[in-house]
């Protein structure tokens, strides 16, 4: 993305308290969070800690949206974001009540407990 | 090589160019041929028809009487009175096309083989069931269905053993198939229907040879002889596609009226183009595989495993002379290119030379027959190659009856004796009672092959001889000392078989077999030896002397020989009736027998010594002498038992080359060696590819889907983590692509 | 009506067998059979021989408007002749398999039937979506025949089978919709929609539009399919296998008719969707033809399995149809159609005498049996006689067909006498299939040797069949009594056969003709004309509705 | 906003059925909880019906000049969904609470905790609520809340589809990759809006029309005119279609396929290869028609842009290979379903790339939404076979007979069954005239129709390839036979199963009939979903690959041009 960063600078309206910080560093920013996201999801065993790298992802695209809503002068990465907050939530409820359900038959959270099926 | 040959074109051509100045007959002028008035067919020539027709009726009912299991004579006596009707018949048409001066007559049968695909000549094919008869084909026909009817009268005896088990009718079934298919064969009026004749008389033989087919050997020699005749018959087939695209038609009238116009294009300077010079090379190779030359000659000894009488009629009087009567009746395409008659010549006169050799030097009586067929018969074509034709043609009539004559009395003493034919183990059989009808025929027939003097043998081979030194081509006087070389080896091997089987000391030993009787169930074994009187002991062995059929047959037989001779006298101007006949007959109307007798006349001398012909009487006749004083002296002359002989000292000197001869020079192993042998190892190869390389590959695409999914299934691990990771991995993959996409379709070029 | 007759009979036939009693859903089989065969012979009479190029009885109705897929029966005398041959081996299937098959006849009765129903479809089809729907449908019933009543290696075989002749059809199905696209495409640029169609009368026009480079490839896919088929040489290794492990009447139905299918294919469709193409393949296709008619045969030559000999002999002698039909003039075609038949005939017939073998001995090897001949005289007969029409002697079908094919290949370009016509092919095409007679030759006569002639053997331990007499009972030689008649009379009158072929084959010889090398001038000129195009146009808005 | 409520009847309609069945479940009679069933498959069909505007207008729920103005794909999507999940509700009846159930039977008091018969069918329809959501969705936000909608619910089906510890394995990994493939078209999502500066649908075709979102065109050789999409929207495109890929379980994010569809009882693994296959190709074909392919949609030439065409291509000729190799490895039968479903997967993906076209021949969108129906109506019956089969395991408890072996000679112990399996994998394979050839054909011609001959080609050896494990799964139950040492497989007391097997296997070729409509329908629906996002103009007049190549030579030429003249 960096050689059209430019090319946003130029229509780029941010206010001023912030000069300097521009909507590549949001965008930045948000992809970091989702690789870390990515990553951990990758690295990480615990079957919670790797949902909570989802919602790390979920955040990350979350960022975007609002500082692109504010880029483009509209609200409607707002209203994007609240609906992903929404659903980020239902995920939570299922995902815990799933590993509680999971907990009780196995007594692990070790991802790697699960690999029966397999080929 | 080239020379000569462009001379003897230039002679061809300009006693053509003779024959067509005024005054000549008409029918020396092919497209004046008369129109047949009576054409298609007309009720005057209708029964043509019947000639064919007959022998395939008697076919049918033999296979009837097959089925219905019959035990009796009937089916011989059938056949014989049908082929003794189509005989009457031939002559009757023969008497008919000769009065009726058309010099042919075409009878429509049915449609065979059609298709037009346009207007225009050559747009469409037409081969028909439909018979062309002309002097030539008259007199083939003649001999075949006279010596047919004979025949089969002399194995209504012969084959008596198979009565029993009711095989003599599928004997005779095919014994009338044959004489059907000859006759298409020789009166067929298109190349096609010849062709039909041609394997159907290849397929005859094959079932005759096979006769006896719990015999391996038998087998093995049908198996042969069909096999090479195929390979003739490639060369025929591919002619006749030829003969088809040159001319727009396979019927003959149309061929020799093209070819004629061709040789009037050839006298204006027009070259002859290649494909009509190619015609005449690939009959050539078809007849030498049915006349058995070389190099196809192989198969004739060995298809002695048949029946004596099918040798006698198929192997020696008719079939085998089929090969010379394309070439006779396609002559005029020959002319057109001399090359051509220059291998027909060369090819016949060294495998006359050949098979004298061996002739000379086995023991079995009837392989010896065998041998001097095959000699004939390149006797024959190296008439036909030295522009002879009548000479061929009546060497052809000739040889049919007095080889005939020796097969049937060689059948007789096989007969007679449990199918002994080994000439050390039978002596003298003309002391022994009830033999000397089959001794006279036997010496008959062996004056007449010999050639000695006023025989039939010696005229019609005369002119052979003679013309081969008359006329000019590559080497061709040199052609004419090896025939007449062979000429006196004829006359040893013939009178070395009649000496030692006939004179001296009488003392026979019975062969193995019943003649080649089916392995028949224990008691009627029993029988039938008890029927024949033969025992496997030469102790209390009679020999079974021939009944009346036999010595009748060989009595007619043996008159006919004599006979034979005296068709040279008629009709002089053309070197004999037989001469007449092939003069009258349209097919070379034009180049023979006036190219002959131009060639002849610029060469009229012999050596300086006058007339050739009166000269070979004198040279010819004293070699035969010659060659019969040398077998008395080796194999009658003070010889004591059946086995030894002067000759063995003789043979002794000769060593490793006596043997070869006797081995036949080896031939047959050369040609297994050579031809079979690296054919087997190839189809083996080839299955061998078929299995490993074509099918491996096949089974391979096969199997790559398999391996591919057995490389990819490890990704399929099972564990979250690690389709999480291929997952991202993927993603992060296929972004480079979209993003590297344009560039790379540029690159690309889309 | 009557082909559509000849489609359904089998059909309900195979519906009714299947519910019907297994003990006697053999004689059930038969009787439909039999009735396919009464409307064969009706067909035959009704056929009007005289306008033998129009195909008639046409019955036509709309399925995919939009794809302009009909359903659309029809038959010239082509495929008259062969739906013929297929309704004549019909009843002889079901009855030279009545004392074989025990077990679950009812799905191999039923199974015959369909077969038989959906060849006929194909010979009739007149769409090539309906012709490649019959194509692909006659693998599932031959499938089941094989892998249920097969020798001993018959999951492989049945599996290799399908595979892979699916395989090349469906390449063969994407070559077809290339063309249909390619002419919507070209009739836009010609300012005109007549939008999807795949009725072969207007797919044939398809072809004068479409570059060289674009025939190509959608000859090298219609081969894909076809030539499997057939089969062709280098991809012909899944014949020998479904021969030898296919049950007696899977055999005779797949020499019989299924190759055919290939080979009337070719003839159908490859030639008019791709005659540019064609012309420039033609020689190559040949040569490997004639490679496969002497490789083959050599095989043949090797082999210790009757049957096995006999399923590489048809590698062989299918080679000599191809070089027929790729010769392009009217004897080679003629001959190749011809061939069709007399192959169906003869090979079949010998497929019914090895199955009555093995049914009595329960073994092919050629070292095992021996000089049968002394045994079963008439079995013997039967077997010499197929023999020789396959080897292609004169007075029996077999030779016709073949002599027919290589004076084709020799006329094909030989321009240089009157006899010659238009091709690509010469003398030397025919003078290397002509060394296939003897070859031919070769190898049937060294069967015939080994197990009709020579001193008698038989397997050791052989004890007779209890039901089965030595020599052939009269139901058997019923079986092969009419191939016998058939091959004599094709042999000797084939006339009134090959004047019916006229008219088709040259009107189908139309399309590839303005393609031959020495035509180019005249057709350039022929295209100053444009009817054709809008000809085709108008017809194919005709077809559309 | 009101007129997109007109259009979610049927939603709305199943969005109540679910609420209803959350109370229903948990009632004390038996009587009442055994309605579950019978209550979802009225609501269904009640939704089916809601969605054909005629029916819609006769109840007064539309006007007249609404129904006509109402688009074309939504009334076949839900109607199509609707049907094929009726058609798969006789299989789901009975996956759950069997144990509760036959003990309340027994006599014990029933335990509302324990059961989970509510709501097994209400997040079934909730799930279909999703899907028929993505149908009609025009805006990413909509677009997004639809597909995890369908989503959410399918991961506690899985989990709680059998007692089993691999269908809670199943639910497992479905639920953590769902949850990143979400992650990931959410990320999409977000990049296109940052790329375009709106989120619907049609807004996104406008910039994309008003080339606001390129930054220009280069020359390459050859005269080939590659347009460069913003990378931001690049990356965004790419993005979304590999989240949705998840949900039509296309390589590169199909690793769960597998294991999910074997862990989860047979019925659920029946809904999971259609319903979100469903929303996933609704998705993308409203997703790329706002991208637009370049050019008149005049049944030739259309093509994507670049980046996305190059997408799709590997992703197609991946998803068909990778899943027809992986099925030829299996011997469960669950398992070659699941994969033969990647396959398939992989087939449409390739008519999608070919877009749309004028008629229905060269139309892929409408393949796809024709193709839809035809898988899943066949791979219900062949899923529907195997649930109906149980056998007893090592551990002695029944479990469903999945593995090849347990269906050999199923067409003589279980001639119903049999003969629907044999129907429903040749069906599958596509062999004609079954209803699956009728859904190939659009495939290859429209592939074909766009130029994609190679991909055709592959499409074609794949479909071959296939064959080889669809022959299996024919051939068992027909011609082989089970050997006797081995269990025989007794059939599920639940009959349903059995009606589901059966009627898929009637569909599979009954439908043959009424393909030629159907495919005018799916062809109009598609087009008419393609105008609308495009608002029906033109994207570009730039046709980027030459018109469908007319022959160059003369030879051809000159007809072409006379007929040009007229």
């Amino acid at each position: 993305m960096l050689e059209t960063a430019p090319s946003l600078l130029a229509q780029l309206s941010f206010p001023a308290p912030m000069a300097g910080v521009t909507l590549f560093h949001y965008l930045f920013v948000a992809a970091c969070l989702f690789a870390i996201g990515v990553i951990g999801f990758l690295s990480r065993r615990n079957l919670i800690i790797m949902f909570l790298c989802t919602e790390l992802m979920f955040q990350g695209a979350a960022l975007a949206l609002i500082a692109l809503g504010r880029y483009h002068l509209n609200h409607t990465g707002e209203v994007f974001v609240i609906f992903v907050l929404t659903i980020a939530a239902a995920e939570a409820a299922l995902a815990l009540g799933l590993v509680v359900y999971l907990y009780r038959r196995k007594g692990t959270l070790d991802s790697e407990a699960w690999a029966a099926l397999k080929g | 090589m080239l020379e000569p040959v462009a001379q003897l074109a230039t002679r061809l051509l300009s006693s053509a160019a003779l024959a067509a100045e005024p005054g000549e007959k008409a029918v020396a002028h092919p497209i004046q041929l008369p129109e047949l008035t009576n054409a298609p067919g007309g009720p005057s020539l209708a029964y043509l028809l019947l000639i064919p027709l007959l022998p395939l009726i008697g076919a049918v009912l033999c296979a009837i009487y097959r089925a219905l299991g019959l035990r009796n004579k009937s089916a011989a006596w059938t056949s014989v009175a049908l082929l003794a009707a189509s005989f009457i018949l031939s002559v009757m048409a023969c008497l008919d096309v000769v009065a009726s001066g058309t010099g042919r007559a075409i009878v429509h049968g049915f449609e065979w083989i059609n298709m037009t695909w346009g207007a225009g000549e050559g747009r469409s094919i037409s081969a028909d069931f439909s018979f062309y008869l002309d002097p030539i084909s008259g007199l083939w026909m003649l001999f075949v269905t006279g010596l047919a009817t004979l025949i089969a009268l002399y194995a209504s005896e012969y084959m008596s053993g198979d009565v029993r088990n009711a095989r003599i009718n599928r004997f005779y079934g095919a014994f009338c198939l044959f004489v059907f298919s000859m006759a298409c064969l020789v009166m067929g009026d298109n190349l096609l229907l010849l062709f039909l004749g041609w394997e159907g008389v290849g397929l005859c033989s094959y079932l005759l040879i096979g006769y006896y087919h719990d015999k391996p050997s038998a087998v093995a020699a049908a198996k042969k002889a069909f096999i090479l005749n195929r390979v003739g018959d490639v060369g025929l087939a591919l002619g006749i596609m030829f003969t088809f695209v040159a001319f727009g038609s396979i019927e003959y009238d149309v061929i020799f009226r093209k070819t004629a116009e061709l040789q009037e294009a050839a006298l204006a300077g027009a070259t002859i183009p290649w494909f009509v010079e190619a015609i005449p090379l690939l009959f050539m190779v078809g007849a030498f595989g049915k006349s058995a030359q070389l190099p196809l000659y192989v198969w004739l000894p060995d298809a002695m495993e048949g029946p004596t009488p099918v040798s006698a009629l198929i192997h020696a009087a008719t079939m085998v002379t089929a090969g010379v009567y394309l070439i006779a009746r396609t002559l005029p395409l020959f002319a057109l290119n001399p090359d051509a008659l220059v291998w027909v010549a060369w090819i016949g006169g060294l495998t006359a030379l050949l098979a004298a050799t061996i002739g000379m030097a086995v023991f079995d009586i009837k392989r010896i027959m065998a041998y001097s067929t095959v000699s004939q018969l390149g006797y024959m074509f190296l008439g036909l190659g030295v522009l002879a034709p009548t000479g061929a043609a009546y060497h052809v009539f000739t040889h049919a009856f007095f080889k005939a004559t020796l097969f049937l009395a060689c059948g007789a003493v096989m007969h007679g004796f449990a199918g002994q034919l080994d000439l050390r183990k039978l002596s003298g059989l003309w002391g022994v009672k009830g033999w000397k009808v089959v001794s006279a025929a036997m010496l008959v027939g062996c004056l007449c092959l010999a050639g000695v003097p006023f025989t039939s043998g010696f005229f019609s081979k005369d002119q052979i001889i003679a013309e081969a030194f008359v006329t000019s081509g590559p080497g061709y006087t040199l052609l004419g000392l090896i025939a007449l070389l062979t000429a006196g080896l004829t006359a040893y091997y013939s009178f070395r078989a009649y000496f030692r089987v006939f004179h001296g000391p009488v003392e026979y030993h019975p062969g193995a077999d019943h003649h080649g009787d089916e392995p028949l169930a224990e008691e009627e074994a029993k029988e039938n030896e008890v029927a024949h009187g033969h025992a496997h002991d030469d102790r209390h062995f009679h020999p079974h002397a021939p009944g009346w059929a036999i010595n009748a047959v060989l009595a007619v037989l043996l008159v006919g020989s004599l006979l034979a001779a005296v068709p040279y006298f008629i009709d002089k101007d053309h070197k004999g009736w037989v001469g007449g006949l092939v003069h009258a007959s349209p097919t070379d109307a034009r180049v023979l027998p006036d190219g002959a007798q131009v060639i002849a006349g610029a060469k009229h001398s012999f050596f300086g010594l006058g007339d050739p012909h009166t000269v070979m009487y004198f040279v010819s006749g004293a070699i035969a002498l010659i060659g019969i004083a040398v077998a008395w002296w080796l194999h009658l002359a003070g010889r004591t038992s059946a086995a030894h002989s002067r000759a063995d000292a003789l043979k002794r000197r000769l060593g490793a080359i006596g043997r070869a001869a006797e081995h036949k020079w080896y031939v047959d192993e050369i040609y297994n060696v050579i031809f079979r042998v690296p054919l087997l190892v190839l189809a083996n190869l080839f299955y061998l590819l078929d299995k490993l390389l074509i099918d491996g590959l096949v089974e391979l695409f096969g199997a790559l889907p398999r391996w591919f999914g057995r490389r990819v299934q490890p990704i399929q691990s099972g564990s979250l983590q690690g389709y999480a990771a291929g997952m991202a991995a993927g993603v992060a993959l296929l972004l480079f692509l979209a993003w590297a996409a344009p560039a790379l379709v540029v690159w690309m070029g889309r | 009506m009557l082909m559509l007759a000849l489609l359904l009979i089998p059909l309900i036939g195979a519906v009714v067998v299947a519910v019907g009693g297994e003990r006697e859903s053999k004689h059930v089989a038969l009787g439909w059979t039999l009735l396919a065969c009464v409307a064969a012979v009706a067909s035959v009479f009704a056929f009007n021989w005289s306008d033998a190029a129009t195909a008639q009885f046409e019955m036509r109705a709309p399925f995919l408007p939009h794809y302009g897929i009909n359903l659309w029966i029809a038959a010239d005398s082509v495929s008259l002749l062969l739906v013929l041959l297929t309704a004549l081996l019909g009843p002889l299937c079901v009855l030279g398999s009545y004392s074989s098959v025990h077990h679950r006849q009812r799905l191999y009765y039923a199974s015959l039937l369909a077969l038989q129903s959906f060849v006929t479809g194909v010979f009739l089809a007149q769409d090539v979506i309906l012709f490649y729907v019959f194509f692909e449908l006659t693998l599932a019933p031959m499938f089941v025949l094989i892998r249920e009543w097969g020798g001993a290696n018959r999951k492989k075989a049945s599996v290799k089978f399908f595979l892979y002749t699916f395989t090349g059809s469906i390449l063969t199905l994407a070559g077809v919709i290339y063309v249909a696209w390619a002419r919507t495409g070209l009739i836009e640029t010609a300012a005109v929609n007549a939008g999807w169609t795949f009725s072969l009368e207007f797919l044939t026009d398809t072809a004068r539009f479409m570059s060289s480079s674009e025939q190509t490839v959608v000859l090298l896919a219609l081969l894909a399919g076809f030539a499997v088929k057939v089969p062709l040489f280098p991809v012909h290794t899944w014949l020998p296998l479904a021969h030898t492990e296919a049950p007696t009447a899977g055999s005779v139905v797949l020499a019989g008719v299924l190759l055919k299918l290939g080979t009337y294919a070719l003839y159908k469709i490859a030639i008019p969707l791709a005659p540019a193409a064609f012309v420039a393949f033609a020689p190559y296709v040949a040569a490997v033809s004639i490679i496969g008619i002497l490789y083959a045969g050599l095989i043949c030559w090797t082999q210790r399995d009757v049957k096995k000999l006999v399923a590489y002999s048809s590698v062989s002698h299918l080679g000599f149809c191809i070089l027929g039909l790729v010769a392009m003039n009217a004897v080679g075609v003629g001959g190749s159609i011809l061939y069709m038949i007399n192959h169906g005939l003869s090979t079949g017939a010998l497929f019914l005498c090895i199955g009555m073998i093995y049914e009595r001995y329960h073994t092919r090897d050629m070292d095992e049996l021996g000089g049968l001949a002394s045994k079963m005289p008439v079995w013997a007969f039967f077997m010499v006689f197929f023999s020789l029409a396959s080897v292609g002697l004169p007075g029996l079908n077999g030779f016709v067909s073949e002599f027919m094919c290589m004076l084709g290949a020799f006329q094909a370009g030989a321009a240089w006498g009157p006899g010659g016509t238009g091709g690509v092919l010469g003398p030397w095409f025919a003078a290397f299939a002509a060394t296939g007679m003897v070859v031919g030759a070769m190898y049937i006569l060294y069967m015939v040797g080994k197990v009709v002639f020579g001193p008698l053997t038989e397997p050791r331990g052989h004890h007779p069949h209890e039901t089965l007499p030595t020599d052939l009972n009269l139901r058997e030689i019923t079986v092969l009594t009419p191939l016998a008649v058939a091959c004599l009379v094709l042999g000797v009158y084939p006339t009134p056969v090959i004047r019916s072929l006229e008219a088709p084959i040259i009107e189908q010889l139309a399309h590839v003709e303005r393609y031959f090398p020495e035509a180019e001038a005249v057709e350039t000129s022929e295209l100053e004309r444009p009817e054709p195009a809008g000809a085709s146009i108008v017809a194919a808005e005709g077809g559309l509705r | 906003m009101k007129e997109k409520l007109l259009l979610l009847h049927p939603e709305i309609a199943l969005f109540a059925g679910a609420c209803l069945l959350m109370v229903l479940g948990l009632s004390k009679s038996a009587t009442l909880r055994s309605l579950c069933a019978p209550v979802t498959g009225l609501v269904i069909l009640i939704a089916g019906l809601l969605a054909i505007p005629e029916v819609a207008e006769r109840l007064g729920l539309l006007t007249a000049e609404q129904r006509s103005t109402a688009p074309l794909l939504l009334p076949y999507a839900k109607a199509m969904v609707a049907g094929v999940a009726l058609l798969l509700l006789p299989l789901m009846t009975g996956v759950v609470d069997r144990a509760l159930e036959s003990r309340a039977v027994r006599g014990q008091p029933f335990d509302p905790g324990r059961s989970l018969r509510g709501e097994f069918y209400a997040f079934l329809l909730f799930s279909l609520t999703g899907v028929m959501l993505c149908a009609s969705a025009d805006d990413l936000i909509w677009l997004f809340l639809a597909l995890e909608l369908t989503s959410l619910p399918t991961y506690i089906m899985v989990a709680l589809s059998t007692e089993r510890l691999r269908s809670m394995e199943a639910g497992v990994k479905y639920f953590f990759l769902g949850a990143f493939g979400a992650a990931t078209f959410l990320m999409g999502f977000a990049l296109l809006y940052g790329a375009a500066g709106t989120t619907s649908l049609t807004g996104l075709s406008q910039m994309m029309t008003l080339g606001i979102i390129e930054t220009g065109a280069t020359e390459a050789a050859r005269g080939v005119q590659v347009y460069e999409l913003s990378p931001m929207f690049i990356a965004g495109m790419t993005l979304a279609v590999l989240g949705i890929a998840f949900k039509i379980a296309a390589v590169p994010m199909h690793f769960y396929a597998a294991d999910v569809y074997q862990g989860a009882a047979a019925p659920v693994s029946a809904y999971l290869a259609f319903a979100p296959k469903a929303a996933g190709f609704f998705a993308l074909v409203s997703l790329l028609s706002a991208v637009t392919w370049y050019a008149p949609i005049d049944g030739g030439a259309t093509t994507l842009p670049e980046s996305l065409r190059v997408l799709l291509w590997v992703m197609a000729a991946l998803t068909m290979t990778i899943g027809n190799v992986l099925a030829l490895q299996q011997r469960s039968a669950k398992r070659i379903l699941a994969y033969s479903s990647i396959a398939h997967s992989g087939y449409m993906l390739v008519a999608l790339m070919a877009g749309p076209g004028r008629s229905p021949a060269s139309d892929g969108l409408g393949a796809v939404l024709f193709y839809l129906l035809v898988y899943g109506v066949s791979n219900a019956g062949a899923f529907a076979v195997i649930g109906a089969l149980e056998k007893r395991n090592a551990r002695g408890e029944m479990v469903e007979a999945e593995n090849l072996d347990d269906l050999r000679g199923l067409c003589r112990s279980h001639p119903l069954l049999g003969w629907s399996l044999v129907i429903s994998a040749l069906g599958l394979l596509g062999l004609p005239p079954l209803f699956g050839f009728w859904g190939k054909l659009p495939l290859f011609s429209s592939g074909l129709a766009a130029g994609e001959i190679a991909l055709v080609v592959i499409l074609a050896i794949n479909s071959a390839a296939a064959a080889f494990y669809y022959l299996r799964l024919a051939a068992a139950p027909l011609l082989d036979r089970l050997d006797d040492h081995q269990p025989r497989p007794v059939e599920s007391t639940l009959s349903g199963r059995r009606v589901t097997a059966v009627l898929s296997a009637i569909a599979a070729i009954g439908l043959v009939a009424f393909t030629a409509p159907l495919q005018v329908t799916t062809h109009r629906a598609a087009e008419d979903a393609y105008q609308r996002v495009t608002l029906g103009e033109r994207a570009r007049d730039v046709i980027f690959r030459p018109a469908p190549e007319v022959a160059s030579d003369e030879r051809a030429g000159e007809p072409v041009a006379t007929a040009a003249e007229r």
